[in-house]
């Protein structure tokens, strides 16, 4: 979770001593360029290219953050250390050996039973059932702002962006992962239940009082 | 003379009533346990003043605090007998301070300034030192973070999704978005180019229940003109349309299950009464005609 | 922002007695033991109590944990390393050294920046000393009304209600949390100064009166 959200009204102005500028980040000294890299690889919830990494070093060489890069995957090699340097789409960022899978999933088995809040859920099954979809759409169904919530979907793999629509402003398409199919047990999106499956549904909602209201607010509408 | 320092940049901003008041006993060198209150009282007031002056907004807990000072001070100047507390209501003595109530409060303030300048080093001291707030999704061994998830959970959502679609008002205003003409023409071509649809997907796409029912009653009426079939294996099977009398079509569903065979001629659209040969499971049937439609029947 | 992993006290290392291990897990040898630990001290996102540490590596031994986190932290002593062991909140969890906070704070952009506000940590240190505490014994000790400090402190997730108290409306008891801990570094509410540590501040105070002004320039000033 953000450990703490921006309050700008409630906030001092940087007093801070040590802040510069916004935009005249310090380059780390040679000897800091590892610990540095480390940290920012450490903090990231998701993997950071050379540019992102030189911008956030105060614009070192690209090539200078590859040496350092590499000084940290030799450290990691060390057979004392469960981190390792990962290159992903892209960009790096820290992740844990393999080797240690067992010990890694016996703790996350302990989290959360579902993780999934119901406004990630609800989001991810409009994704999943109208994909490619665009934000808006999405908002224009759930009648809330859900850009935190793609964001964290995206962050956890579920969906992603798998093209733009050719409308004005090119807005992003949103599409589900092989995490997804993974995490739902389906071997391909054919597998989610249809419409067809979703009678049982309706037939429950027929012995409803409130559902034969709504049916016939349906026809009204035809 | 003023006890704040203009100009307004260096002015202190206080937190409330008992800063000022604190800050007060500093600058006078008082010692907090043996305040003079006339002194203190003056000191206040003009303080008070002074940020009006400045045009800073004196909030009104500063003001009860005023009165409540120069409460404080007039009992201390009144003879004894009549500050006793007879002479005040009863429902009021809890708000009146004495000056022991007064230097009680101020001294617990003080603490808890003292414990946030402790609080502001560790703030300083820890502020380079960030947790990971989110596991990683890439760690190898480990695909996904999210425990397997069962199915119903997202169909469930989403059926919830669909019904709040169907009844959201707005629909009754663009009702004219789709016409049932449009649909016919649009799956008309579609066919016509030998393709086969499926049902299922066709409403999934949807964006409401009133696209759904359009298409719908293009459907029956593509039927009516005898141009396409539907058909279905079974209960939960995809249900197809397809050219009227795609062999093809037939077989395969045939193969897989027989298929009932339902007429559906009492259906009205569009008032004419229609008697096509439609292939359903008569779940099915059940299944998409809501009781409007069926509502001949 | 919408969070895959929320209320971090639901994971309060320790406290979920009715999940242990399912199925044995194995012990990791002896040279694997600090590895392991570092991989499931950088994956957790709340701290592992030693206890917890014990589950999650097969039931090893505290006092054989204990050594192995020396070890870590003696590894990350070493110059090169941007991360530290950080025993926080009754447990443990890596974290990113803070000699490094400009870089980390350049990368998070949404993190707060700026210290906390004088009303913030005024009000969070009397929340934090006699919580459980109701709004209007805050506001009595602070003689101004707190309402809104008290509604940013709980977005920033700094205090959370934690009960009502049984008298007439039910008012609301706020106390700290974990994310508390974290901003100031300590392993319990223990490690706050306490009455006794406070009187010497006093007492400081009385022999060097600048010291209280100093601090409230600190709040005021910039």
């Amino acid at each position: 979770m953000e450990e703490l959200n921006p309050q700008p009204e409630e906030l001092v102005p940087g007093d801070s001593p040590e802040e510069t500028a916004d935009g005249a980040l310090p380059q780390p000294l040679p000897e800091e360029l590892e610990p540095v890299l480390e940290a920012l690889l450490f903090t990231t919830t998701s993997p950071l290219s050379l540019k992102r990494l030189s911008e956030l070093t105060g614009g070192l060489e690209e090539a200078e953050i590859l040496g350092a890069l590499n000084g940290l995957r030799t450290q990691y090699a060390h057979s004392q250390r469960g981190l390792m340097l990962s290159e992903v789409s892209g960009g790096y960022q820290l992740a844990t050996k393999p080797d240690y899978a067992d010990w890694i999933l016996a703790l996350l088995k302990h989290r959360r039973k579902n993780p999934l809040s119901p406004a990630l859920i609800e989001t991810l099954s409009i994704v999943a059932y109208k994909q490619p979809i665009v934000k808006a759409e999405i908002e224009a169904i759930r009648g809330v702002d859900t850009g935190a919530v793609l964001r964290t979907l995206m962050e956890a793999g579920l969906i992603e962006v798998v093209g733009t629509k050719e409308v004005p402003g090119r807005p992003s398409l949103y599409g589900t992962t092989e995490v997804f199919l993974k995490t739902f047990g389906l071997r391909n999106l054919e597998e989610l239940p249809s419409l067809g499956q979703m009678k049982e549904l309706f037939q429950r909602e027929l012995r409803k009082p409130a559902t034969s209201e709504e049916i016939s607010d349906t026809g009204a509408t035809k | 003379m003023s006890v704040l320092y203009t100009p307004k940049f260096t002015l202190p901003v206080f937190e409330g009533p008992l800063d000022l008041l604190l800050h007060l006993v500093k600058v006078q060198e008082m010692e907090i346990t043996d305040i003079e209150i006339s002194r203190i009282t003056a000191q206040y007031l003009e303080a008070l003043q002074t940020m009006e002056a400045l045009q800073l907004e004196v909030a009104g807990d500063f003001l009860v605090m005023a009165a409540t000072l120069l409460n404080i001070k007039l009992r201390m100047i009144l003879p004894q007998e009549a500050s006793t507390e007879e002479a005040i209501p009863e429902e009021e003595i809890d708000e009146i301070l004495s000056t022991q109530d007064l230097i009680r409060k101020l001294v617990e303030y003080r603490r808890f300034k003292e414990l946030s300048a402790t609080l502001r080093e560790f703030e300083i001291q820890n502020k380079g030192v960030v947790y990971r707030t989110q596991a990683v999704m890439s760690v190898p061994g480990a695909k996904s973070e999210i425990p397997r998830q069962d199915i119903r959970i997202l169909y469930d959502a989403f059926s919830k999704v669909f019904r709040r679609i169907r009844t959201q008002p707005q629909h009754t205003v663009q009702k004219e978005r789709f016409t049932t003409d449009d649909k016919l023409v649009e799956l008309r071509s579609r066919i016509q180019l030998g393709h086969h649809l499926n049902m299922n997907r066709l409403f999934e796409r949807c964006t409401d229940k009133e696209e759904v029912i359009t298409y719908f009653l293009a459907i029956l009426e593509l039927a009516k003109l005898r141009e396409i079939t539907i058909a279905q294996a079974g209960s939960y099977e995809e249900i197809f349309i397809a050219p009227w009398n795609d062999s093809q079509l037939f077989s395969s569903v045939e193969e897989s299950a027989p298929h009932a065979v339902i007429g559906i001629d009492s259906i009205q659209t569009n008032g004419e009464s229609i008697s096509p040969q439609i292939e359903l499971n008569s779940n099915l049937a059940d299944e998409l005609l809501s009781p409007e439609i069926t509502g001949g029947v």
